[in-house]
């Protein structure tokens, strides 16, 4: 028996593979298979794990999590009500009444919305505004923090003069432009090492300048209000530099998990239907 | 009327969770408690509204017997048999039918198209990685450190180098520093634009979701 | 169970320790060295009690701190853990509440009832001798309103919303505000002429968030511009949707959107679809959609997750003129690397504001962008603050709980 | 057409074909390649280590499905053994509706290994849905969230649960998850109950947490199959993981070499195109 299902298992993985050849009837067979089987699944979870014991029990079993509640208490209407407006979803099946579930629609996003915003300001912005700062300041000797700190202000003013005057790394020619932006990079990296080998109390705030260089830079270049030109153009060019290298080094750092899936679909084809390997 | 009372439910509801954050008060954290169950039970409840939209555009498409309307047979007749087990005999109880067809079709079908990322990521890399401008320059080379230094191999390569050129820590570096500030930027400007719509939802600006702009 | 035995063990371990300790050093005159302890350790100081405020406040926490024993760690070293009593009246008789370990300096009553003036007393223990009790009170539990560790939220919220309604009534007044232009807007209109060109629909996917998700609503909003443009050059706009009540939602929108144009009978409600909840099931459709069906216009706006490389990897193999907008920092690196075009976190939101044109949306841009210099503003005076003195005011007011 | 046209429009099944190849030879020759630890892994194993043995248990929510299996299983596997070895009690559920299975399959497997016993040495809660509901009410008392474990025992006739009633007799937390549950766990435990909280991610995901880990919202991190070759390391338990590894060498090189070639091509190109080499393009 298990063996019939792991090869069904295995035939289907082979047909989503069959894909990457060109489309053909295994692949639309399997894509449509797995529509209906995951529609029919989601039906039946929703309804057995939601909409059962916290709607239709209570309100017409009169029995919530196996306790029995009573008819027309509080616990009763805090089960009728969202179970009403699931039901107003339905009005749309009547054109003549659709726009009635809206109410539940308003109820669903307003809360949401609401429930939202006060959690992103608290972890997106202020929790991370506050790294930020403690990171870049919390090292032991202030005055090392704020030679760096000037330090830093010297290599962003320069990376700015090179991207907003030397528009183009002063040269035209792309490959010498590469080239300078490779040397300039190496060069930093070779300064931060050095400076690692003198202090590590300069390297910690060095190296956390380029968080505040990059936070600067990035959220200039997401300001809408003034044109990208002048010293916000620097800016955002500075910041679109961080996210190229944000988006290669998170490109990159991604492909390790998705070589892992390949390796977990084929250990299944090779280990757990062929019995391949051990 | 139509739609003015769905925007003062939107506004009652949105303000009494915004102000859950701050309020302490046990009846009105274990209100809003209450009110996030409502939101699932909403949200639970919708499916029928997607599996009819569903057999409706299936089965147009088999009485038109337009192009393909053979694998429309099977998506409907396989929900059905899906949804036909799943009452009476047991859902997600180890052995059930219902089990058995989620564990051996639902599963490896998903985590097999999943796993298609693995060849997709490969020729995205090989087309869209070219020294085409500088900033590419910079998207390539992230990209190239990061992929060895993530693997035993680039540990291997750079083992008898200096410490600091050593790719795994270079590795942790781009993460830790130049990669992280870039999407502590996004992270925050994206932040403001979801607070923004969030209030501009609340306060009934916002309303394409209702249907329309009127 | 295993935490009492610990803690007893712990405990034996503590005092053996002690006995030794005395026995090897202190006191040259107790000559029996194995002798009782009949010293006390040293009192607790600075003890407080105050009303404690979590989520789901019912006022019957008090949260009780204190400094630790002179003997705790340092001194004799004896102190093994911490007696707490607890009197309804400064002349009542004391209830033992319960036992702090050594080390510990704080202690939650989670058994208060609302409103009564409580005293508390702790007292450190050796094993054998209670050290004289420190008292503290009157304190009562009360139901709060306001939780006031998130005051930095709200302040900086509130600030937010009023910059935000500031800028929207001067909109609404008709000052000019500049909004640049947003690279990629222009390609949506280009990928959409480009299909009708061709004679080929255009393919809308909102993402895989549900409504709840701010994304998604940025999206229908797209939607609904996207949806005029079709409607106007009578291309087909297929929406496949991941989510029922998104696929309700779009539904109405792109209705409403024909109807604005006055193509009310262009709508075909079969392009609406709902494929599936389940990600890679939804993947998988829409790449059929995309292979079979030949969109030449392919729009991603919205929440993605994993599936977004599966998508642009299968529109670009056949051929679509490819525009993407996310937040989900994840997964822009692939939209960037396989569209033409990508919208990017906070331009995703930006876009529905711009499409718009109405100054309404555009007031929230604007208040976003001071939101921005402000935070910068913040961020800069915090490290000037924090070199001076880490230990300000300041800094910690942003630590929110 | 030069080569090097050729190369650049070559049909992308090729590349299909190559990476096909590339992960299946190491499952029949593996290269047994060693593995470095990271800081984010060393210091989630440092806070497990630190665990007393036999006292106030380690919590860890399986939240994976199916889909991110091959990722985050190693990593269950990983912690239960190091816990097992170590005698720390686990207390084990999960946040995911489809994770039941899994979660229970991985503390199963793992206890099959050892000599533990159940309700002594580690505990199955189970699944209940709501993700935060479920964080903040743990925070108050587990029993509200979870009155009995899977099986239907009461919790407190589980000797390992006595004593054991929120967040302030758990030292640590550790969630593993392919979806947002991870973020959940700081958002609701350690902002509200400063619970200290550890994770363990898909490779994606890590980019995401690693403003947390800076924050010090959370006290480890692991990423990926990668993240959990290391803790095999650690433990000294090689499996899944550190075999994995060997694929993952070999692909990532192929796709270093591929844009190696594609990019010596597309200046082959360019030059046969425009001689000066100049232009911006």
């Amino acid at each position: 028996m298990t063996f019939i299902w792991t090869t069904i298992g295995a035939l289907l993985t082979l047909s989503i593979y069959s894909f990457l050849y060109k489309d053909n009837p295994f692949y639309k067979f399997a894509e449509h298979l797995v529509v209906g089987v995951s529609a029919g699944y989601y039906l039946v979870i929703y309804y057995f794990n939601f909409i059962h014991p916290n709607v239709f029990s209570p309100v017409f079993l009169l029995r919530m999590g196996g306790e029995p509640i009573g008819f027309g208490s509080f616990l009763w209407w805090m089960a009728l009500i969202p179970g009403l407006l699931g039901i107003l979803l339905y009005a749309r099946f009547f054109p003549k009444f659709a726009w009635v579930g809206r109410w539940a629609l308003g109820v669903y996003v307003g809360g949401y919305a609401g429930l939202g915003i006060s959690p992103v300001m608290q972890a997106r912005v202020i929790e991370q505004l506050r790294a930020n700062a403690v990171s870049v300041a919390g090292v032991e000797d202030p005055f090392a923090a704020m030679t760096n700190l000037a330090l830093g202000v010297v290599i962003f003013a320069a990376m700015t003069y090179l991207l907003i005057v030397k528009r183009n790394l002063g040269t035209k020619n792309l490959l010498a432009k590469i080239g300078v932006l490779l040397v300039s990079a190496v060069m930093g990296y070779a300064g931060w090492w050095v400076l690692s080998l003198i202090s590590s109390t300069g390297v910690v705030s060095l190296t956390n300048i380029l968080l505040v260089v990059g936070l600067l830079g990035t959220l200039s270049y997401f300001f809408f209000s003034m044109k990208h030109k002048g010293l916000l153009g620097g800016l955002a060019r500075v910041g679109i530099a961080f996210l190229m290298v944000g988006f290669g080094a998170s490109f990159g750092y991604t492909v390790m998990s998705r070589v892992s899936l390949l390796i977990g679909r084929v250990s299944f084809l090779l280990h757990d239907w062929l019995h391949l390997i051990d | 009327m139509r739609r003015e009372i769905p925007l003062a439910i939107t506004f009652l509801i949105g303000i009494f969770m915004l102000v859950d954050f701050f309020v302490p008060h046990h009846v009105v954290s274990s209100s809003a408690e209450e009110m996030k169950q409502w939101g699932t039970i909403i949200i639970a409840a919708s499916i029928l509204l997607g599996v009819g939209n569903l057999i409706r555009v299936h089965f147009h498409k088999i009485r038109r017997r337009r192009e393909g309307w053979g694998y429309s047979i099977t998506t409907l007749a396989i929900m059905a048999i899906m949804f036909a087990f799943g009452g009476p005999w047991g859902t997600i109880e180890e052995g059930s039918a219902f089990n058995w067809m989620f564990l051996n079709m639902q599963v490896p079908l998903q985590s097999t198209m999943f796993s298609l990322l693995a060849f997709f990521i490969a020729s995205a890399a090989y087309r869209a990685f070219r020294l085409r401008s500088a900033e590419a320059s910079l998207l390539l080379i992230a990209a190239i450190i990061v992929m060895l230094g993530r693997v035993p191999l680039g540990q291997l390569m750079t083992r008898s180098w200096p410490e600091a050129v050593q790719l795994p820590n270079m590795t942790e570096v781009i993460m830790a520093y130049p990669n992280m500030a870039a999407f502590r930027g996004i992270l925050m400007g994206a932040a403001l634009g979801v607070m923004a719509m969030g209030l501009r939802i609340i306060l009934g600006i916002e309303r394409s979701y209702l249907g329309g702009e009127k | 169970m295993t935490m009492k035995l610990l803690r007893s063990l712990t405990f034996l371990a503590v005092v053996s320790l002690a006995v030794c300790a005395c026995a090897q050093d202190a006191r040259p005159d107790s000559s029996a060295a194995m002798s009782l302890d009949t010293v006390p350790p040293a009192p607790i100081t600075c003890l407080e009690a105050r009303d404690y405020v979590d989520n789901s406040d019912a006022g019957d926490k008090i949260h009780i701190t204190w400094s630790l024993s002179a003997d705790d760690g340092g001194g004799m070293s004896d102190v093994a853990s911490y007696q707490l009593w607890r009197s309804e009246g400064a002349e009542a008789g004391w209830d033992s509440l319960g036992v702090a370990a050594a080390g510990q300096t704080s202690y939650l009553d989670e058994t208060a009832e609302p409103g009564v003036d409580y005293y508390y007393g702790v007292a450190a223990f050796d094993g054998v001798n209670y050290s004289e009790q420190t008292s503290f009170g009157p304190v009562a539990g009360r139901t709060n309103f306001f939780q006031k560790t998130r005051v930095s939220v709200l302040v900086l919220m509130l600030v937010f919303f009023g910059m935000v309604l500031v800028f929207t009534k001067l909109a609404e007044r008709g000052a000019d505000l500049f909004v640049r232009r947003i690279p990629g807007l222009n390609a949506i209109e280009e990928a959409v002429g480009r299909a009708t060109e061709m004679g080929r629909p255009v393919l809308y996917v909102p993402g895989i968030g549900e409504i709840d998700n701010i994304m998604t609503i940025a999206s229908l909003t797209i939607l609904s511009h996207v949806a005029k443009i079709t409607a106007r050059y009578e291309t087909p706009l297929i929406v496949p949707t991941a989510r029922a009540v998104v696929m309700s939602a779009a539904e109405e929108v792109v209705k409403e959107a024909y109807a604005a144009v006055g193509k009310p009978d262009g709508y075909n409600p079969d392009n609406i679809r709902y494929l599936s909840d389940a990600q890679f099931a939804f993947a998988g459709a829409v790449n059929g959609i995309m292979l079979r069906e030949k969109p030449a216009a392919n729009l991603y706006m919205g929440a993605f997750w994993a599936e977004s490389l599966l998508l642009a990897e299968t529109g670009f193999e056949a051929g679509a003129i490819q525009v993407a907008g996310t937040a989900m920092v994840s997964q822009l690196p692939f939209f960037v690397t396989a569209c033409d075009f990508t919208l990017m976190g906070e331009e995703l939101y930006a876009a529905s504001a711009y499409l718009s044109r109405e100054p309404k949306l555009l007031g929230g841009l604007k208040g976003s962008d001071w939101m921005k210099v402000l935070s910068i503003t913040i961020m800069a005076t915090g490290v000037i603050i924090y070199l001076l003195n880490p230990d300000n005011a300041f800094v910690a007011w942003f630590s929110s709980q | 057409m030069s080569w090097a046209e050729k190369v650049l429009k070559v049909d992308r099944r090729w590349i299909f074909l190559a990476i096909g190849i590339a992960v299946t030879i190491p499952f029949f020759l593996p290269l047994g390649l060693p593995v470095i630890t990271t800081p984010p892994v060393q210091s989630l194993y440092d806070a497990v280590d630190e665990l007393e043995p036999n006292a106030a248990p380690l919590l860890l929510s399986i939240d994976y499905a199916p889909a991110t299996l091959p990722e985050l299983e190693p990593m269950s596997m990983a912690i239960l053994r190091h816990c097992f070895e170590k005698d720390v009690d686990v207390v084990v559920m999960t946040l995911h509706p489809a994770g039941y299975g899994l979660a229970e399959r991985a503390v199963l497997n793992a206890a099959e290994e050892y000599d533990v016993t159940y309700g002594e040495d580690f505990a199955f809660l189970g699944f209940q849905p709501g993700v935060s509901a479920v964080i903040l009410g743990m925070g108050i008392n587990i029993r509200n969230v979870f009155p009995e474990d899977a099986y239907g025992t009461p919790l407190d006739e589980l000797p390992l649960m006595q004593g054991v009633r929120n967040y302030d007799d758990i030292p640590l937390v550790i969630s593993l998850a392919g979806w947002s549950a991870a973020e959940a766990w700081v958002y609701f435990a350690y902002q509200p109950y400063r619970q200290t909280v550890g994770a363990g991610v898909t490779a994606v995901m890590a980019t995401d947490f690693y403003p947390y880990l800076n924050a010090g919202q959370l006290v480890g991190l692991l990423g990926g199959m990668r993240g959990a070759a290391e803790y095999e390391g650690l433990v000294q338990h090689p499996d899944q993981g550190t075999r994995g590894m060997d694929s993952q060498s070999v692909i990532h090189l192929l796709i270093i070499v591929l844009i190696a070639i594609g990019n010596t091509a597309y200046f082959m190109a360019r030059r046969a195109k425009a001689p000066s080499g100049g232009g911006v393009s």
